[in-house]
């Protein structure tokens, strides 16, 4: 890296006073995630910098908030990485989109979005990405529950019988009951733990 | 739609009226047993790991060739045997069922590696299915991550033995009024529905890892998230790793 | 006349039927003898036909294997010589699918269709001397017109198939065949021009000479013909670096991507006989048929064919496929001139003496040869430099 | 339940919607492509991912760092060891570790063997595509199967390694593995002749593979697309130049660089760059020293580490896999599994621009595309 | 004119190959095949495919103490085991169960590396097929015992080189121990096998 965080921080706020920054460790946390595309821009035209490559675009659950993770390199001057953060809260996680600056956002921001539930605005193309569509909930967030693979639900059994399969009458029974009880079959917690 | 199990008896005094005619039987159940097994023609189709080994098989090494099974065709209309290598997610399941059920009769399938079989490294995945035979029946388990090629023929030559002893009046797909047609798989809110079709698999009374460890593993749940703000500086990097 | 060894060595089928003819003789009249002579000749190539079809497999798999350095089938039987028996009891106890929206009847007649005309194309290839099988004065036009069927049953089958894949396949089937028809009949004027006769035996015969080899090849013109003709029986027969209408890469396994069991198993047969007839053809019109010293003629035309086979195989095993709008262009663009140019040849040829003969043809085809690459830079590989940076 | 793809003009009655995929003989496992026709002209493509989504990122939150190691070698299932590679400089970053000098020789060595195999192994896989008839990719699999003997007797297995190791590599290199290298080092060059008289002037292949797939310059670094595919268009961008991680720059090699960006360049590229990884292997072979191979003061009993607990931090670390860049992401929050773990897959990156770079070719093209891109499935989708 | 030139090229390389299959040997560029269940190649010493457990002597004298280790690292969970309890219900340091799950396993090897006891190893047996129903692939405790003598045939390098370390391990208990099990505990990897 030929430049240090401390260099960007400096001249994004000469230029761009109204942007909040904060460092964390080697990286840069915008406070107002509206800003940025502004600071994108900035890092990818100014001479210094040319950032012209986005790396990795990927988010990560803290709990409290969801954050969408930027590492920039330039490949015009072969410096880098830069790393951008910024955090949104869980209810309304919008992140402005990085498509129309840097193409390489475009899979990896559905792939979050996927993942993580993190809506970039202004995307072309905002579709999961590895799940179908009508999948429900985010599954690498880590409230994500998971479901048990070995329950049948009245759904399934449903279904099943529409298509003439016999379905054993313990089964059913169980799926009534869950169904009853107003649960999901969700993946269960050792019986007997180990660790 | 109808759905028989895989396994459809004669009964019994049939059974003795043929056992009379033998040698008819025995040669044309030798002949078409022979032309079975001597041309399995695999379906080129790779999910996974496991396909580069079955294409190292198919390749000059191991040669595949020499059992008379290098004709892999892309169509599932003219294979016979499906070897579902890799890793089948619920995505992709229902594309399996729906290619096992546009291969002609008769076909077979055969899983290759672990993760086909039960969901191997990755059965704790949202996405991955916990082992294909859920949804069809599979005429022979190959484990391993991957099996080597050598095991994959191994696999074949098990298979063919379990066609030589098949019998003509007893196979599936010459009975009457049977349709061996498999229900395929939707996607859910939360996976495949079904989970599985209770007909061809039902879940073992007993299943250790289940106990053991539940259904996804636990461990990694956890409660408080890491401050990287408040935490210490990085070390220095490795000096191998010098820029 | 006393004759050798070699004659009724030659003559061994010929006097064979002529044998069994002469036995029903005894005993049959004479109407019956002609019928008997018929049938005896159409259930030898009845026969003929699939057992080629079905060892031509075994060679193409066993060539292949050993260019790719592996053995190829060799379990099924000794040196795997029962592999296609068991093939064809698989295929013919495999269970047929239609395809629910498939339109049945055509479905059903398209694989049908297409074995026909190829089993009637074996009637005027010469096998051997005296052995072809009906020897009519317009064998070639016979072989022209039945050959251009296939288009017929091939785009049957990928219609009705109401496939995606087998209706790209088929269109290109269609375009692919008509085009190459027009190349390879225009690389059969050549032989007509010169043996002045449309059957096939003549043709033969014209390529008598000295021991028999007074081949066609063996002139300018004979060997762009061949070239010429040869190129496009691989692509009439949907032969690698042809085979665009079942290219596997791209569409799965074209036209008869719904067809199982035994229809799947007749496109098959059709496709390795079409090939078998048109390398026969092929060594017909320019390799001399069944001319040659010393061997038997029906060994000298089956080796003839089997090497063309072989080279056919050999394409199969070496080279990758056309794009479509390429292919269209190698025949229109490239065969379809040359070919052209290759009549004008010819026709030289029987006009003038022996060396300017030689000198004038050679040059005028080297110069269109050259003409035509240069018209066709598409064809033409760029040249390009690598940089190494550090 | 219906997918909707937005195609520019749907809904013509004259073009036509084919699926390729997800069993399709040349979309190199499950990739899926909806592609919308006129005629054989290509006038839409979606990519649709994540038939083989494994959740590989989900597994290794639940798994111990080093327990994922054998999880990385099934990302690109070609070239395990580069993904080993990637996954352990990620944890060094993070917990400071140091890798002893020997360790790091073999660990360079057998990163440019995988990458020999993934190159030989991606041109065989695309002249399948073109229609050879497997020949190509058979010879490519010969060769290979010999590159394979040397994993399996190294690290124990052909195609799943798991041998790197954080701070270090699994099994030290004795003297006769490190003389089968050399043999097979000398012996690929000649291969190598072999393989390039049946193909690099092959009018066919010429044909079919140049200006087919054109991929700008700007396009191609503003969508993020490294490795081969980016060298091929001329851009001199190579990681293990540019960041010289490891002991890269104690090494003689060059980049080649292609001027068009069609596949006839990737493929090109790729044959020099096997040449250029011979070289490499040829220093490394001369100058490999004695020594640990692993790091003897994090690790002083056992090389797998149990219950290391790397310190609350994050890391990226990227290297240059045959396939382009590959990063690994790692959050620590200082217990024995990661709070986050990300793969920057090149594979998946790659075929950003997939769309752009088929529109307006034929079908067949299409196919060479993504066979020239390179990509496989299990990091695709993960 | 070189046009042609390439193609003709590329198939004298694919007719040199074929000839090269009659003519040449395997090295030199003929069939590369090995004809699997009749030929085999030379067993690879390092390949390591399901794991086994080691006994000496007898069935019985498993080295296996069921400690676990490898119960916890191995990363997709496949082996069980349950510890045998002697008749005052105190651990008898031997498994009652000890399963592993074939159809599960993923051979990376993680439970030879970690076990402290030397008593998992990886087997070269890769011809385990079932058919029909998967059940058979857990591998119960009597399915993956195998002799120290059959380790010794498959593993020989490998094997000898534990054996020696055991003996040595062994000869440093008799006389007063100085460092509790250090070395005992080191792997047999870490020694810089091959």
């Amino acid at each position: 890296m030929t430049f240090s965080i401390e260099e960007v921080k400096k001249e994004l706020a000469v230029r761009m006073p109204d942007i909040k920054l904060r460092t964390i460790r080697d990286s840069l946390l915008i406070e107002n995630p509206e800003n940025l595309p502004r600071v994108a821009v900035f890092l990818k035209e100014n001479p210094a910098f040319l950032l012209d490559y986005l790396s990795s675009v990927t988010g990560a659950d803290y709990l409290n908030y969801l954050e969408s993770i930027y590492h920039f390199y330039s490949m015009a001057k072969k410096h880098g990485p830069l790393v951008l953060r910024v955090r949104v809260p869980k209810h309304s996680a919008t992140v402005p989109t990085l498509v129309p600056i840097y193409r390489s956002a475009e899979l990896q921001e559905r792939e979050a979005y996927d993942t993580f539930g993190i809506v970039y605005e202004g995307h072309p193309d905002l579709r999961r990405l590895f799940m179908w569509e009508g999948f429900e909930g985010y599954p690498l967030r880590k409230d994500y529950a998971q479901e048990d693979s070995e329950t049948l639900e009245t759904a399934d059994v449903s279904w099943l019988e529409a298509r003439g399969v016999t379905v054993p009458a313990e089964m059913k029974q169980k799926a009534q009951e869950l169904r009853d009880s107003g649960e999901r079959a969700l993946a269960q917690k050792p019986l007997k733990p180990r660790n | 739609m109808g759905f028989t199990k895989n396994k459809a008896g004669v009964d019994t005094p049939l059974r003795t009226e043929l056992a009379k005619k033998g040698v008819v039987w025995t040669t044309l159940d030798f002949l078409y047993n022979w032309g079975r097994r001597s041309s399995i023609w695999p379906m080129q189709f790779g999910l996974a790991c496991c396909a580069f080994e079955m294409i190292a098989a198919a390749c000059a090494r191991y040669d595949i060739a020499r059992f008379g099974a290098e004709l892999f065709r892309a169509s599932p209309r003219q294979a016979d045997l499906m070897i579902i290598s890799g890793t089948v997610t619920k995505k992709m399941a229902p594309q399996v069922v729906r290619l096992y059920n546009q291969m002609p009769e008769p076909k077979y399938a055969l899983t290759m590696g672990a993760c086909a079989i039960s969901g191997g490294p990755f059965i704790d995945g949202y996405n991955v299915l916990r082992g294909i035979d859920r949804y069809i029946p599979v005429d022979v388990h190959l484990p391993g991550c991957p099996p080597r090629p050598e095991a994959l023929l191994h696999g074949l030559m098990e298979l063919q033995k379990k066609i030589a002893s098949q019998e003509i009046q007893k196979t599936a797909w010459y009975q009457k009024g049977l349709k061996r047609e498999f229900p395929i798989p939707e996607f859910g809110p939360n996976g495949l529905i079904p989970k599985f079709n209770p007909e061809v698999w039902q879940p073992s009374k007993e299943n250790p890892r289940r106990e053991h460890y539940g259904q996804t593993i636990l461990v990694g749940k956890k409660l408080k998230a890491p401050d990287l703000e408040l935490a210490a500086a990085p070390q220095p990097a490795a000096p191998g790793a010098a820029a | 006349m006393i004759r050798g060894i070699e004659f009724y060595l030659d003559m061994i089928f010929v006097t064979a039927k002529g044998w069994i003819l002469g036995l029903l003789g005894r005993f049959l009249p004479d109407w019956m003898i002609v019928l008997a002579s018929i049938v005896m000749s159409s259930v030898a190539i009845l026969a003929l036909g699939p057992v080629i079809m079905m060892y031509l497999t075994l060679l193409e798999r066993k060539l292949i294997g050993r260019i790719q350095n592996r053995y190829g089938p060799n379990r099924v039987g000794k040196w795997g010589l029962l592999q296609p028996i068991a093939d064809g009891i698989k295929m013919f106890t495999k269970e047929d699918i239609v395809p629910a929206n498939a339109d049945k009847i055509v479905h059903l007649l398209a694989p049908i269709v297409i074995v026909v005309p190829a089993l009637m194309v074996f009637l005027v290839v010469p096998f051997g001397e005296r052995m072809t099988a009906v020897d009519l004065n317009i064998g070639l036009l016979f072989f022209i017109a039945i050959s251009s069927i296939t288009i017929l049953p091939i785009f049957m089958g990928s219609w009705a198939s109401r496939n995606k894949y087998s209706l790209l396949g088929g269109m290109r089937t269609a375009a692919q065949l008509i085009s190459y028809e027009i190349p390879m009949t225009l690389a059969v004027v050549p032989a007509i021009m010169m043996s002045q006769s449309l059957s096939t035996n003549t043709i033969v015969l014209s390529q008598t000479g000295d021991y028999g080899l007074r081949w066609f090849i063996f002139t300018p013109w004979g060997i762009a013909g061949f070239v010429v003709f040869f190129l496009c029986a691989t692509a009439e027969c949907n032969r690698p670096p042809f085979d665009l209408p079942e290219a596997e890469s791209e569409l799965v396994a074209g036209f008869h991507t719904e067809y199982s069991g035994m229809k799947f198993a007749l496109f098959y047969m059709a496709e390795y006989m079409n090939a078998f007839t048109l390398c026969g053809i092929a060594a017909t019109l320019y390799l001399g048929g069944w001319q040659g010293p010393f061997l038997p003629s029906w060994l000298w035309f089956f080796g003839k064919t089997f090497l063309l086979i072989c080279v056919m195989i050999w394409f199969r095993g070496t080279l990758p496929r056309f794009r479509v709008d390429q292919l269209m262009g190698f025949a229109w663009k490239f065969l379809l001139p040359l070919a052209l140019i290759n009549i004008l040849v010819t026709a030289l040829w029987q006009f003038t003496s022996h060396f300017t003969a030689w000198l004038g043809s050679l040059l005028i085809l080297a110069v269109s040869f050259w003409g035509l690459v240069q018209l066709n830079r598409t064809f033409v590989p760029e040249k390009r430099r690598y940089p190494l940076e550090s | 339940m219906k997918e909707t793809f937005n195609f520019k003009n749907a809904g013509n009655a004259e073009t036509l919607e084919i699926n390729f995929g997800p069993q399709h003989p040349s979309t190199h496992g499950v990739f899926r492509m909806v592609v919308q026709l006129n005629g054989e002209k290509i006038c839409g493509l979606k990519p649709v991912f994540g038939y083989l989504h494994r959740n590989h990122e989900q597994i290794a939150e639940n798994l111990p760092y080093a327990a994922m190691m054998p999880y990385t070698d099934r990302l690109d299932y070609v070239n395990a060891l580069a993904n080993n590679f990637g996954y352990a400089l990620a944890i060094e970053k993070l917990a400071g570790l140091e890798v002893p000098e020997r360790a790091e020789y073999i660990r360079v060595m057998m990163a440019e063997l995988a990458r020999v195999v993934n190159h030989i192994t991606v041109i065989g896989f695309m002249l399948n595509d073109l229609g050879a008839f497997f020949t190509p990719l058979l010879y490519a699999f010969r060769e290979r199967e010999r590159i394979l003997d040397l994993f399996e007797e190294i690290t124990g297995s052909r195609l799943m390694c798991n041998y790197l190791r954080p701070g270090g590599v699994k099994r030290d290199l004795t003297d006769a593995h490190l003389a089968a290298i050399r043999a097979i080092v000398t012996k690929f060059p000649a291969f190598l002749k072999e393989f390039e008289a049946l193909l690099t002037k092959n009018e066919i292949l010429c044909m079919r593979c140049q200006n087919i797939g054109i991929l700008p310059v700007d396009a191609a670094t503003n969508a993020g697309i490294t490795g081969p595919v980016l060298r091929a268009s001329g851009v001199n961008y190579d990681i293990r130049k540019v960041d010289a991680y490891s002991i890269y720059n104690r090494f003689d090699f060059k980049i080649p660089l292609g001027q068009k960006g069609d596949a006839y360049d990737r493929y090109y590229v790729r044959v020099l760059e096997i040449r250029e990884s011979l070289k490499i292997l040829e220093q490394a072979l001369a100058k490999i020293p004695q020594g640990d191979i692993v790091n003897k003061k994090a690790f002083p009993l056992l090389k797998m580490p149990r219950n290391f607990k790397p310190p609350v931090g994050e890391a990226y670390a990227r290297i240059e896999s045959p396939k382009g860049e590959l990063g690994y992401y790692l959050v620590s929050d200082g217990t024995p599994q990661p709070w986050r773990y990300h793969v920057r897959a090149p594979s998946l990156i790659n075929l950003t621009l997939l769309e752009e770079m088929c529109l307006g070719q034929k079908i067949a093209d299409a196919i060479i595309i993504l066979g020239s891109i390179d990509i496989v499935l299990g990091e695709t989708d993960r | 004119m070189t046009f042609g030139m390439g193609v003709l090229k590329g198939m004298i390389v694919t007719f040199k190959n074929f000839a090269a299959s009659y003519l040449c040997k395997r090295d030199e560029g003929g069939i590369f095949t090995v004809q699997y269940p009749e030929e085999r190649e030379k067993a690879i010493e390092n390949f390591r495919n399901f794991p086994f457990l080691v006994y000496d002597g007898t069935p019985e004298k498993l080295r296996c103490v069921a400690c676990g280790i490898c119960e916890r690292e191995c990363p997709p969970k496949c082996i069980y085991i349950v510890m045998e309890m002697d008749n005052a219900r105190k651990p008898a340091r031997k498994p009652a169960v000890f399963d592993v799950d074939y159809g599960l396993c993923m051979n990376c090897g993680i439970c030879e590396e970690v076990c402290p006891f030397d008593s998992i190893f990886m087997d070269h047996d890769f011809e385990v097929t079932t058919l029909d129903s998967r059940t058979d692939l857990v591998r119960h405790k009597e399915a993956l015992s195998r002799s120290n003598e059959y380790f010794q045939k498959i593993r020989p390098l490998f094997a000898s080189a534990i054996d020696q370390k055991r003996k040595a391990a062994e000869e440093k208990k008799k006389t007063p121990p100085q460092n509790t099990g250090g070395q005992a505990l080191q792997p047999p990897a870490a020694q810089g096998l091959p």
